[in-house]
């Protein structure tokens, strides 16, 4: 009985001290025929030695090559710190922090990392996170619909370079309250929205632009001019960012001549490993006059009955369990122990640190683009300025090379032949501070033998 | 001791240098006008001093493994420490999200296994796993409510009933998918009321959201002539598995009726609570769902395993998170699954319901108030201070504080809202009976105490790193980040 | 500069408060001609992320095999929690609790510690722990001379079938002092001390018998025969135990009549890693009357000033910084750390876990022995009863075979023909509860391969 | 609150069943009188309730990553994360001591970087790793010594001479080699008295033994001279590199003269203390001595590396191991190595000086006194309260438990011996400037609380688990484990 502490004395003086003469007695309200009791399917349970060996045959499997896929999940340096502090048993098994006195950790923790993220987005409020970036950019559009009491027809202009999975995710979980994505084309040369573009929407009442910074594509859109055209127009600016990237680049505060106004992402650059797509977790920051739309728990430091500051979780007549069918959300369990990670993540690194991977993943990438246009018959898809991600465009269909790379043990990218036929063979790569010369070598080598 | 913020350890150009690439920063590939100009507010420490930090303010948490955490409906049992290291191993965390079938087969099969084993302790003909936690898997099924009806042409069903005594999460999800809510009242033993449900049932009916057993810690007996009701309506049952811990091997939805569950992987299946999260809110569908189900989903042909998506499940609500939810959350979940085993998922709810009938049997005998004094307690119940309060003053939080300074986590307080200064108390069948025993002893050396001196329980607590908090003051004075201060940086 | 805190604003403040010019005027008492302060041939400092790298790479180069080897060093299961708690930064960066108050958490690990240990072992004291199994035996010696009143000569009766490098070590630490090592012969057909080779030791003043049990071949040794004569001959006995073993095994306070006088062995097997060859930790436990002899730390529990027990070190009277050259050894440090895991993964075992440890490691090796005696010119050494060892001897020289095992990712056991040339081909292999059936069936086809 | 004994959690039949083989006991192979009847008595608990306790015990440790921690002589300096995780590395604990040399190039390269990197520090012309911990360091230096002697049939060497400011392990290890000691006496600056050293040596003289700077904190000036002199007289000199933070980088025990070193790479390259080890006493030889090291060590053969042994070092001191020492934990100074480089060791000892001297001088500022106020600090220093022991009673031990109550662990205290009340504060570089200001503040505090009620002190501390303990009662009623009450158990 693994986990199971009672012996059998144990479950005698229980059973008589509830009046029951079997456990079996304690279900007795269960209806009879509903009671099934038999899991065939289910396997006999190992002892942890040979649930090891398992697991460990299996992580096995997936032999993991030279990674040089980014598309919205960046493999970064995590320091070795950030983890086994993480995984201490006091942040890994504690609840969310109903008793505040008794989760003064968590709490803390969660108003260090708030105010890491409205410093790196500029903005004046943020929550202490959401599921990943894409259902967090859901929530943001939902609250600038809230949010908007000018413009509130929940139309929202959504550019062709936000990530694909994204426009999805807000597709399934903002359709049903009346959102509607209004796509915004991009320009062919340079990979980043067309301003252009914007002018047919003048005047129909949009409630939000969405501004994907870097984009998609990797490619820096015009953020300044977006803004500014979308405030014009009685619009809320919703921005989605790369964490690592605001390290160097202008913060969302700052676009344009009064800002975003809602700014989501995904964290899962700020410490947390690739790991398969998760957990990750989304942040979401906004300005204060918005703060009471925001949905998600928020930790605010206050007094105690000794006039001792200590923290505690505020705003909660937002939140489900107290509004029930009128709340700003259904979210209550976000992810805190991400979140724990991507605090101590940047407590390590910095601003100086973070700067540094920015400025060694744009340069990674730059030398990638190089080395892989260099061979023969592969091109570069944009000539706009890029982040850390850029498109190459192959000589053969994507779905022919990118297997032959990766049984040379090397993961080359991802295949955008699907969301963007109109690139043709085209995939999206990243090199970030992680990746070396040689390994930068390799993969151009392996892609010539491929295409040779 | 009171902890510094990690912002008052920073200086100017202190870093932790270990943790920096090596090339110093180049600014030359971003236009000007996109460039930062100002350095953000991140600490400037040493490596040490964030060890230390981090380390000393966890020091200032209760936890599953340093105490007794009986938060009614939130599942707080023992989260085995192999879960944790083998969901780490290096080759799952290097694991790219979009890395091909050729280089997942581990993953993929880990996934594919797990669903299969959650569809049969539910009895539900397919499962997905990318719900990132209750209220997303909540979202899916209600969303898979709707997809069905409107696959069906039937675009009248609107309305979602919920009972009273549903967690706030269940009206809000159902408003979030364009629905509206109708609560269904409970009775005094608990249960449904059928006559009120009756009522309300309708053409405009898409479907009811129920938890079984109950947020008020019983059985809904009533469970087949409720599926019965609404099924005759037209309208799907969703189950809220929030509590699947008290019924894991005795009854499953699936036989209960259910067309769509979601289940807390984070409370059943032992993945770690995290602070607040990452959970994971797997949900099940019976055979009519099956098209609608949320994207990926793991299947298998032959001996390997790849992604199904929108070509394979044209259907689907679609796509709930960018790759495919808390992946690491579920490989826990699994491991969790293989070490427990069917015998073991049996135990579950067991010895779950042993602990909390034999808390409720003692606490009753000690002169507590049951709020269901005629119930089988499930894995959890409800004492109420209704009595206390009116005669002493003793509410649900001053015991809930008080409790902290004799080292025990506090129950859920003042929820279920129906019970008035209710404590809802979920031991868990990972603790032994011993620390039950302590419990009940403190509860009512606390209760010895405030009839003393309901004041100096009011006062509570005094042993932790500070004492009650002013919640008001919190929310008055919102203090959400830290602000800077002229003299200690830049 | 990585790990140090200050900034240039915090050296100028301190070296105006030391009233020094530069950090080196510091170092001014250091006559010049011996500053150095080149350190060429060290490279430069590398971030984390290269170091991990690196050491990634070496890692892999170790590509493990299937282990067959033990000869001292075991491959058993370790629970998950064992060094995710011991990790843990209290434990890990402590150190020796020289202020109890401030250390009660290591100061109770290693009182249980102790408990264990002497409930093993069956002894009415140990210590908080050696270095190792083999330093652990020469403690002991040197404590056995010192305990031993009657017979001080220093001889000391020391069988064959001891571990040959613990023999070594004795050598090593111990010949200073004037011990001397008399060898016991084993009987060929058996494995075992012949009994017959005590008698001509009879009446030589021999301080102490080494008895270990399991043997260095893995045969169980007579232990009540031998004991029973050395106390007889006034000798103290000196046990050499594997604890694993005595889970299933008599413990050494009930050998013969009297029981062993001093047991010591390696810690290894109880949560310790192979990890190459360390860290371990050697354990000592004792009867009470030889206690002041002792070396090492020991833990007591006490009473604080309220009355209130707590713990802390007692008996440091013995101890080299407090009786300095006539201290009962010169050790200090010991292996708190690996202490901290054997205690842990004791409590997570439990006396039910660890005998099914020693029943399974025992079948196993039965197993392995029985597949590999039947591969064509193989056969089993000895007939004696035995855990979970055996020596089997090939058709060819060991030195041929196992390095074709391992080419096969087979590592096939410990070569005996240097240390026990009058076996022939020998080979000592090992079987824990780790290894299933697949895995012995892989071993013997191997070998079956290789010598076919 | 007081932590139970894990025996105190104990129940008959209790177990973590997921920590068990599967296959019941089975004891036929064990002939029967050897066979084990009674059920030793280790903890029958549950996986939970160990994890708990441990847990729960962890946290009544000061520590670096909790606490400023200036021992004296102990160099509790930061141990950075990823020594451990990458020393952890699935292959590197995998790896049997006995593998093939074909399985261990990763392993034996590492091992022979950190010999390279030694020697280099040093400016010793060989490094054998092997001793496991400082002491062992010494005993295999002066074994070495001796062995030089006996090889060169010069007998008659056997005394040691030993200043007696010394760590105590040294006249320990003298003796265990069958060595007589000779004390030196210290002269009021804290240098060596040169003329009782003269007068001390001769044919009788196998060596000295020296720690340099000294335990009193302080550089010994004529270290040249004392070199002079023992090796004029024919005796080696022995480098106890406990203090080896103070000068890496400065001057090597090498060019100072010396013959052998033993380092304490727990302390100088960072290893974790582990609540007392495991520690790593590598040995470092000038040429002559290089035939005698402890095996194994590891040489480099054009691209291959492989154990040298007795073979190889025919006229070795041997093993003092059974395999090769503390593997793991030379690994961890390896990493620390390479993370810190040439230009990070430079600074080691540079900061560690500064930090001492800061403290040094603000504390004598203060009014405190210094036990050589004439000399500068290396990496620690002393200062005496035999003033204030005088004055008011204040003893070093009140104020190093009261230390504990202000969240600093205490320096080490009545060591060295020389010095009356002394307290021996060695911050290390990985602390701050403003956790020294506040310890100073401490410091400061705790010498008020003593002139206006030295009582008070003296009942310190006031906070920790327990308040101070009674060493006395601990030796007379001795209580050194736990005996198991008939009711409890079995």
């Amino acid at each position: 009985m693994p986990f199971i502490p009672h012996t059998e004395t144990d479950v005698r003086d229980m059973l008589a001290a509830i009046g029951a003469k079997k456990i079996d007695d304690l279900f007795d309200e269960i209806p009879l025929e509903l009671r099934s009791g038999k899991l065939d399917k289910i396997p006999e349970g190992l002892p942890e030695m040979e649930v090891a060996a398992i697991l460990s045959e299996r992580a096995h499997l997936d032999a993991v090559g030279l990674n040089f896929i980014g598309a919205g999940a960046y493999e970064h340096h995590i320091p070795a710190a950030v983890w086994q502090i993480t995984t201490r048993g006091e942040f890994y098994s504690a609840y969310t922090p109903y008793q505040a006195e008794a989760s003064q950790g968590t709490l803390q923790v969660l108003y260090e990392f708030q105010s890491m993220m409205t410093a790196l987005t500029g903005m004046d409020v943020s929550n202490a996170s959401m599921y990943d970036g894409a259902s967090a950019l859901g929530e943001a559009l939902l609250m600038a619909v809230r949010s908007n009491k000018q413009n509130d027809s929940g139309r929202i202009l959504m550019p062709k370079t936000v990530h694909p999975f994204y426009k999805e995710v807000v597709t399934s979980t903002t359709h049903a309250q009346g959102l509607r994505q209004i796509e915004l084309a991009y320009c062919p040369k340079e990979g980043k929205t067309l301003l252009e573009s914007l002018k047919e929407h003048e005047g129909q009442g949009i409630t939000a632009v969405v501004i994907q910074q870097p984009n998609f594509f990797g490619t820096l859109e015009d953020v300044d001019a977006i803004t500014d055209w979308a405030h014009a127009q009685g619009a809320l600016v919703v921005a989605v960012v790369n964490p690592t990237s605001l390290a160097l680049l202008k913060p969302p505060s700052q676009w344009g001549a009064k800002g975003a106004d809602i700014v989501c992402g995904e964290g899962q650059p700020l410490g947390a490993p690739l790991a398969s797509g998760g957990p990750y977790f989304g942040f979401l920051t906004t300005k204060m006059e918005f703060v009471r739309q925001m949905p998600g728990r928020i930790v605010g430091r206050t007094l105690d009955l000794d006039g001792k500051p200590g923290f505690s979780l505020t705003l909660q007549a937002r939140e489900q369990h107290i509004r029930r069918s009128k709340a700003t959300s259904n979210i209550c369990t976000n992810q805190g122990l991400l979140v724990t990670a991507a605090t101590i993540y940047m407590s390590l690194v910095g601003p100086e640190g973070l700067a540094r991977v920015a400025s060694a993943s744009i340069a990674n990438t730059g030398k990638l683009v190089a080395a892989l246009a260099a061979v023969p018959g592969v091109s570069v898809a944009f000539s706009g300025a890029r982040f850390h991600e850029a498109v190459i465009k192959l000589p053969e269909s994507a779905a022919e090379v990118l297997p032959k790379l990766a049984a040379l043990g090397i993961l080359g990218g991802f295949d955008l032949s699907r969301h963007y036929p109109e690139l043709g063979n085209a995939v999206l790569v990243c090199a970030t501070e992680t990746k070396t010369d040689t390994q930068i070598k390799r993969y151009a080598e392996a892609l010539k033998q491929v295409l040779a | 001791m009171t902890e510094k913020l990690i912002f008052e350890h920073s200086r100017a150009t202190r870093t932790a240098t270990a943790q920096m690439p090596s090339a110093a920063v180049d600014v030359s590939a971003i236009p000007e006008h996109l460039r930062r100009k100002d350095k953000p507010m991140l600490p400037e420490v040493s490596e040490m001093q964030a060890v230390r930090h981090y380390t000393r303010l966890s020091q200032k948490n209760f936890s599953i493994d340093t105490h007794f955490y009986p938060l009614g409906s939130c599942t707080m049992k023992y989260n085995p420490r192999a879960c944790n290291s083998l969901a780490m191993l290096p080759e799952f965390l290097a694991r790219h999200p979009f890395a091909p079938a050729s280089h997942s087969q581990g993953f993929l099969s880990c996934m594919y296994d797990l669903q299969e084993i959650l569809k049969e302790v539910t009895g539900m003909a397919g499962v997905s796993l990318t719900p990132m936690a209750g209220a997303q898997g909540e979202f899916a099924g209600v969303a898979m409510i709707n997809a069905y009806h409107k696959a069906r042409g039937d675009s009248a069903r609107t309305e979602i009933l919920v009972p009273d005594a549903a967690h706030g999460t269940n009206p809000a999800t159902a408003v979030m998918l364009g629905c509206s809510v109708r609560e269904i009242p409970t009775n005094a033993d608990g249960d449904v009321d059928i006559e009120a449900l009756k009522a309300a049932v309708g053409p405009q009916t898409a479907g009811i959201m129920l938890t079984n057993p109950s947020t008020l810690g019983v059985f809904e007996r009533n469970i087949k002539k409720i599926a019965e009701i609404v099924h005759q309506a037209g309208g799907l049952l969703y189950y809220d598995g929030a509590n699947l811990n008290a019924i894991l091997g005795k009854v499953r939805p699936g036989d209960m009726g259910f067309d769509v569950i979601h289940m807390n992987l984070h409370k059943t299946f032992s993945t770690p609570h995290g602070g607040g999260g990452p959970g994971a809110g797997a949900v099940g569908v019976s055979k009519r769902l099956l098209p609608f189900m949320p994207i990926p989903v793991v299947g298998k042909e032959g001996d390997s395993y790849r992604w199904l998506d929108e070509n394979d499940l044209p259907q689907s609500i679609g796509r709930l998170s960018a790759f495919m939810g808390n992946a690491g959350v579920l490989l826990r979940a699994y491991i969790y699954a293989r070490l427990l085993g069917r015998e073991g998922m049996h135990r579950v709810a067991e010895f779950a319901t042993l602990n909390a009938n034999y808390l409720q049997a003692r606490l009753s005998e000690k002169g507590f108030d049951l709020a269901f004094p005629k119930r089988r307690a499930s894995h959890e119940f409800i004492i109420t201070l209704k009595r206390q309060k009116k005669e002493i003053e003793l509410t649900a939080t001053d015991v809930a504080k008080r409790l902290l300074d004799y080292g025990f986590h506090a129950p859920t307080i003042y929820f279920p809202l129906l019970v008035p200064e209710c404590l809802l108390i979920e031991p868990t069948e990972t603790e032994d009976k011993e620390t039950l025993d302590s419990f009940i002893e403190a509860l009512c050396a606390i209760y010895e105490e405030a009839k003393k001196d309901v004041a100096y329980v009011k006062g509570a607590p005094y042993t932790m790193p500070v004492r009650r908090l002013d919640d008001v003051r919190a929310v008055r004075q919102l203090d959400v980040r830290w602000n800077q201060p002229a003299q200690t940086h830049g």
